[in-house]
């Protein structure tokens, strides 16, 4: 890392996208959390939050930050392209920089910390596989259009390739969004006769779609996957939902661990050779949901 | 001296001709609607089924409810932009209080009370600004569009309110004869509406503050208190539609719900003939509007088409509607 | 039939125009001559102002021809007609409220510096050496928003001279002006006809018709009547011609109220902040009071104030032997007051709505229960639509569609449907025709027989002097006195309301 | 006869209330500006250092030169809804133009030039549909919002769109004089502007027609035209501000790109002292209401105000700008 300031005053900024929809609202959330807790807990440690609607918001915000004179950045960026160059001036100006969930096209960065996106995808997608035994009609509903979702939708149309006995009916943006997902699932619900699986890809839009199934009376989906752990879901599974065997972590929470990794490589506790730390995509099952379930997180 | 007459032929013509469009002009919604319904029956198998045609009525009931509360206020000369975050406003409000019950028909009571009255004292604010104030209805209610929607996330934290009442859920999802609950409460506020807006002085009163403002204020019609009435009956029925829509989920988003629902209100109340300028419009015709945005929507999902062109398809229609009217 | 002379400027030939297939013009045709007035008059609804939009671009007509120093004229745009040197001053006023008084007047051909760019200081400079030949005393760098009728008439005047016009078309000019204005545009005119301008004057004042025009064209019911020299016709013949009946007598008698009938209105030391200052009178029961004065004077603040649209600043007001400070024109008409105001279009009736909408538009209380009845507002509408003789294609019929005069017979309805005791009118037949002129002078009167008391705010000397057994004289914001009996006269109004000999 | 004069005092003092206000509504925006600035520079450090102030100027250009266009749109008595997709359209079709071109000069030459030209194009079909159409502005740009970001999301396959020039970057970040480039543009372009409309034809009659168009069309200006104009400068605007963005970002994202930059746009005029309804209204006005919205965001981040709170102090700031210009 750079420069080890450890009895100096340290400030972090935090730069991430506004709540746009549930799991955004557990990074700001899990931000604000962080916050809290460094700056109880040590004197020393100013946290600023920020919040950007939408990429070009972002590199204002995070101008504001740098203006403010943070000595490291915890950012999730919107996009990695249109982020790239504020980071980039970021790290040239010596602020520690430590990258979340969405990675930037040049590697400026001193830490990327993220979940596994292709794990994710692909978790689901073997979830489906097993679920079905190989066979059946299966639905899916991407997300907001940005890199993560690329890699998982991708991860999952890969494994999904080598079941032959699988047909994807359609794959439509639900854009993580519950009350797009509910109205989505309302039409397939209409247009399919036959449907044994649905991947969602994420938690809020599983519960739209969850709710438009059991309204429809139905009986033939065998499953249905989505994925982050958002407590709701993990509820249902904990409570032996028998549609939902089965879900994927990728907690918000990974931006406050983020904060600590950056005040770790400030005050120099970082190995050097820590560049990049992967949170492993976990498998929640009925057997292990307990573990995953935090009643008091907002996600 | 010789007076030409006009040839009685061309004459009469042109009588016809006034006439079909001046029929079109009062009927289009209709006809646009009966058109539409019958051109998506046939092309697609899945949009007839009876069950679909009711989930569209449901799907458009919460804006719709939005749609006629938008309706009185162009029709009275304003705007209001703000109604899709009062309604995440209202909503959330609803939700936090009812979770302080512990009974859930008094909770439900509680949500259901607390959403409205919420939602028609912001509308109230909105009125206030606007007649007392005498700020353009644009600005207040862009103002306000961004001070209820953070003053949401404030309150949720920028998270999603769950009720802890099962009640709730039973109650948004409620089926009575087969057809959901909001999409009765649509077609029932629709024809209040429209009773108020036609047999009413009220109605007849802010079609005038529409049509003329000072003419309305010489005529000894207190314009502010008409026009103030608009905003809260829009913030009213956003209250409605808050608590149909929470208790649909059983929670509402502090950071989607609504969004945008003003965009759509709008676009019913014009494609159901309400003049943009105010003085002229019809409850049933917003209500005509919301189905063709809901029947459009709903069959691009079922012909499969790519979402990422149901946008251009949804402008087109918007246009058009209003192109054809505005032929007369 | 007037001789021909040399050449003829303009000549329409079987002109029609029906709007929606209902003709309104039909076989018109006339020849103007250069260098000459033609004044063109006719009834409320004849197709005066129709028949001058057909020539200047406003709307095309649906028939025949116009043909304009020999060539025809063919889908003819505004731009067009003025191109061509056919200028309007129209009817209804056309100036942007939100601009200055130079900008209106050049508005459409400004002049620029060779650049592009706007030449300021030569628009305020021929604006203001214009309008000083119009005898205004007008800043030219003052906003529309804050003139008074007739200042606005007066720019829209100095705008028609800007540019180079063979045939000037005034649509009703002089309704908002006092004589000494209507004596200056009379100068103004007299000398653009010597410099070879013909002029289409359209007016419902007779008196001035015969006074200025050489020639007279009458209509009726769109239908051409007659062509004259004006020494041929007097005014009991122009009226005539328009109504084709006899015209016998314009006002009804005079009856003055008893001696001993109450004082139902009494105003004393009334002031509103920057209108009024000091205005005192009174009014008795089945009395007609005229309000004369110049424009500006302050007799429709007067009126509005009376009516609950100014706050009083102080002073005291009794009505019926109340004291009386109305806050509202709700308070006004639960009080029994009625006001017709002079702006039509503008604060009297709503042009969107039907005949019958507009009628009960301030009674629609007494039509409720709880819901309208929409049967007993129509038979309300038709009852009015046979007393006053209003030209309207049916009850349900917007009021778009009805011409000027008949709009006013409904804002009177409108006035009268709230069964007031006192009814203010404010220049009341401003631009309506001599028939529906002497239709509401006899209704006035039928109010005040059945005991309704009235103000009668007019700019019309006539008028006044016609109806009113006591005229009270406004002066900047204050009565400068009262005359009554037989010193009602139009010199002694005049010196009050200037205050010079 | 004595005729009272107005008692001269309270008259006088009348007059001076009377002036006072016009001031303060002429002058408003400008001082509420100075006020602002003082105040921010005096309560934070961060906001006073010269290099926050130049991160204002850039963070503003973006929206501000919409703003420019979006002044004209109100001032000719229209609205422009769909600036925002605009941008986000005709930058993607810049960048995806450039990314055709191997020579990097002529890319950045092409992206310039087919940006500018797609916004033009689109204001032109604007302003078609209004003027020919005969559309209320309001119903046109609502479809065309949601048409153009449909388009965007279609071609871009709702993704981002990423030029492979990095001449682009430098463009878009480039550095004149220690002022960023757009903010040069966005002062040159409000120079322009107000010229424009103070000094020109086109300016007074777009003024004209905003008042009343049924008079300027009787004083031989062809309406039409004027309205269809504002809607190709909105457009052009939009054109030249999608290419400033997407070269500030070196890549425009097809769902988020421009996103409620016509809210934004209104408030910065209406804020600048444009009249809502039309008619009236003042660039460099614009101007400074860019400004007043770019520094209260700027300092709100310095002041660490809750990021959830934001939207209430913007919404806020909103509504008491216009209210204190209306005390005329
Ligand atoms: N735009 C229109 N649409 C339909 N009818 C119209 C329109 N304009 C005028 N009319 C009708 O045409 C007839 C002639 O109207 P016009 O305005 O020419 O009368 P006028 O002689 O000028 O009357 P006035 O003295 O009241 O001004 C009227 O009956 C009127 O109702
Ligand atoms: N909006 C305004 N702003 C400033 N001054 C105004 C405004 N409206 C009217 N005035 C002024 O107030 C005075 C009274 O105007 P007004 O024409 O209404 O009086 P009036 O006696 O009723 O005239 P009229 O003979 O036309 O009825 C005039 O000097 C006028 O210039
Ligand atoms: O916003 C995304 C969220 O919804 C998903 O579940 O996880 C990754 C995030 O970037
Ligand atoms: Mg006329
Ligand atoms: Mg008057």
């Amino acid at each position: 890392g750079c420069g080890k300031k450890t009895s100096d005053q340290l400030t972090i900024g935090i730069s991430i996208p506004s709540a746009d929809h549930g799991w955004t609202g557990g990074v700001v959330w899990w931000a604000e959390q962080a916050k809290k807790n460094w700056e109880a807990k040590d004197p020393g440690i100013k946290v600023i939050v920020s919040t950007a609607k939408d990429a070009s918001e972002q590199v204002d915000k995070v101008e504001n930050l740098m203006v403010q004179g943070i000595d490291a950045l915890v950012i999730l960026p919107h996009d990695p392209s249109p982020l790239t160059g504020i980071c980039e001036q970021a790290a040239k100006a010596g602020v520690y920089l430590v990258v979340v969930d969405r990675g930037l096209d040049k590697p400026v960065q001193n830490l990327y910390l993220a979940g596994d996106n292709a794990g994710f995808g692909r978790g689901g997608a073997e979830s489906v596989v097993k679920a079905l035994a190989g066979t059946g009609k299966i639905l899916v509903m991407e997300g907001i259009p940005c890199t993560v979702n690329s890699i998982r939708v991708d991860a999952f149309n890969e494994v999904i390739k080598q079941h032959p006995g699988i047909e994807i009916l359609e794959s439509q943006s639900a854009y993580w969004d519950t009350e797009k997902g509910l109205k989505l699932m309302e039409n397939y619900l209409q247009k399919y006769p036959q449907i044994d699986a649905v991947w969602t890809g994420d938690d809020d839009v599983l519960l739209g779609a969850l709710k438009a199934y059991e309204e429809s009376g139905r009986k033939d989906i065998k499953c249905f996957v989505g994925g982050a752990g958002s407590k709701a879901i993990v509820k249902r599974i904990l409570d032996g939902d028998p549609l939902i065997p089965f879900n994927v972590t990728y907690p918000p929470k990974m931006i406050a661990d983020g904060v600590d990794y950056a005040i770790k490589g400030l005050r120099g506790e970082l190995a050097d050779d820590e560049k990049t730390i992967i949170i492993p995509a976990e498998i929640i099952t009925r057997d292990n949901a307990r573990d995953f379930y935090y009643p008091d997180s907002i996600f | 001296m010789t007076t030409a007459k006009p040839s009685s032929a061309s004459a009469a013509s042109a009588v016809w001709r006034q006439r079909a469009l001046g029929w079109l002009s009062d009927y289009g919604p209709y006809i646009a609607l009966a058109v539409l319904l019958v051109a998506c029956a046939i092309s697609s198998p899945s949009f007839r089924r009876p069950q679909n045609l009711i989930n569209i009525t449901r799907q458009i009931s919460y804006s719709g409810i939005i749609a006629i509360g938008m309706t009185f206020v162009i029709i009275g000369g304003g705007i209001d932009l703000s109604v899709g975050s009062l309604l995440a406003f209202a909503g959330s409000v609803g939700i936090i209080a009812m979770n302080h019950c512990d009974n859930p028909a008094l909770a439900v009571a509680v949500a259901i009370v607390v959403s409205i009255a919420v939602g028609a004292s912001c509308g109230a604010l909105n009125g206030a600004l606007i007649t007392v104030g005498k700020i353009p209805p644009f600005i207040v209610t862009l103002g306000t569009l961004s001070i209820f929607r953070s003053l949401t996330l404030y309150i949720a934290n920028a998270g999603l309110l769950t009720s802890k009442h099962d009640l709730f859920a039973r109650f948004g999802g409620a089926i009575i004869l087969g057809i959901p609950l909001p999409a009765w409460l649509l077609l029932v506020l629709a024809i209040i509406g429209a009773i108020i807006l036609q047999q009413t002085r009220l109605g007849r009163y802010i079609c005038a503050v529409g049509s003329n403002e000072r003419v309305a204020r010489y005529a000894a019609i207190n314009t502010n208190l008409i026009k103030f009435s608009t905003y809260v009956i829009a913030g009213f029925l956003a209250g409605i539609s808050a608590v149909m829509l929470g208790g649909r989920l059983s929670s509402l988003s502090s950071t989607t719900a609504g969004l945008s629902y003003e965009l759509d209100a709008i676009a019913a109340a014009i494609i159901g003939g309400t003049a943009m300028a105010g003085g002229r419009g019809s409850v049933i015709g917003t209500l005509a509007g919301a189905l063709i945005l809901g029947i459009v929507s709903n069959v691009l999902d079922m012909w499969g088409v790519s979402v990422n062109l149901q946008g251009t398809v949804k402008g087109v229609v918007i246009i058009i509607a209003v192109l054809i009217q505005r032929q007369r | 039939m007037p001789e021909k002379a040399a050449a003829i400027l303009l000549e329409t030939d079987s002109l029609a125009k029906a709007y929606d297939g209902v003709p309104v013009l039909s076989g018109i045709s006339i020849q103007v001559r250069p260098g000459i007035i033609l004044g063109i008059i006719g009834e409320n609804g004849a197709g005066k102002s129709t028949f001058t939009k057909c020539l200047n671009g406003m709307t095309q007509p649906s028939g025949g021809r116009v043909v304009f120093l020999g060539e025809e004229l063919r889908d003819l745009s505004v731009a067009g007609a003025i191109a061509k040197g056919i200028v309007t001053i129209p009817q209804e006023f056309n100036l942007v409220s939100d601009l200055n008084v130079y900008e209106n007047i050049f508005l459409g051909h400004e002049p620029r510096y060779a650049w592009g760019l706007l030449d300021r200081p030569a628009m305020r400079a021929k604006a203001r050496e214009l309008l000083s030949t119009l005898n205004a005393q007008l800043d030219p760098e003052r906003r529309i928003a804050t003139l008074s009728v007739a200042e606005k008439q007066m720019v829209e005047i100095a705008k028609a001279l800007t540019s180079p016009c063979r045939l000037l078309i005034m649509d009703e000019p002089t309704t908002v002006l006092n004589q000494r204005e209507v004596a200056t545009l009379f100068t103004v005119m007299r000398r653009l006809r010597n410099q070879g301008t013909s002029i289409l004057y359209i007016s419902h004042k007779l008196k001035e018709v015969r006074d200025i025009c050489d020639e007279v064209v009458v209509l009726r019911d769109g239908q051409f009547i007659s062509h004259d020299p004006a020494s041929a016709l007097d005014e009991a013949e122009m009226a005539r011609r328009m109504v084709g009946r006899d015209m016998s007598q314009l006002f009804p008698p005079k009856g003055a109220p008893p001696a001993d009938a109450e004082c139902i209105l009494d105003v004393r030391g009334l002031r509103v902040t920057g209108l009024l200052h000091d205005v005192s009178f009174s009014l008795r029961r089945g009395e007609i009071l005229g309000f004369a004065g110049l424009v500006g004077s302050g007799r429709t603040e007067l009126a509005e104030t009376l009516y609950g649209l100014h706050p009083v600043q102080s002073g005291s007001i009794t009505l019926f032997g109340r004291p009386y400070r109305p806050a509202s024109p709700a308070q006004a008409i639960a009080a029994g007051l009625a006001y017709l105001s002079e702006d039509r279009q503008g604060s009297g009736v709503l042009v969107d709505f039907s005949v019958a909408n507009n009628v009960t538009l301030s009674s629609l209380r007494q039509y409720c229960r709880p819901f309208i009845s929409k049967s007993r507002e129509n038979a309300r509408a038709r009852h009015y639509i046979d007393a006053f003789h209003i030209k309207a294609p049916g009850y349900d019929a917007p009021l778009r569609s009805l011409s000027g005069g008949n709009q006013q017979k409904v804002a009177i309805a409108k006035g009268l449907d709230t069964a007031p005791k006192l009814f203010i009118f404010d220049e009341p037949t401003r631009g309506i025709d001599i028939n529906a002129k002497s239709e509401v002078y006899a209704f006035i009167r039928r109010l005040v027989d059945q005991g309704i008391s009235c103000l009668l705010i007019s700019s019309d000397l006539e008028e006044v002097i016609g109806m009113c057994s006591r005229i009270a004289v406004m002066r900047a914001g204050s009565i400068a006195g009262e005359v009554s009996g037989d010193h009602i006269n139009e010199e002694e109004i005049m010196y009050l309301a200037t205050g010079v000999k």
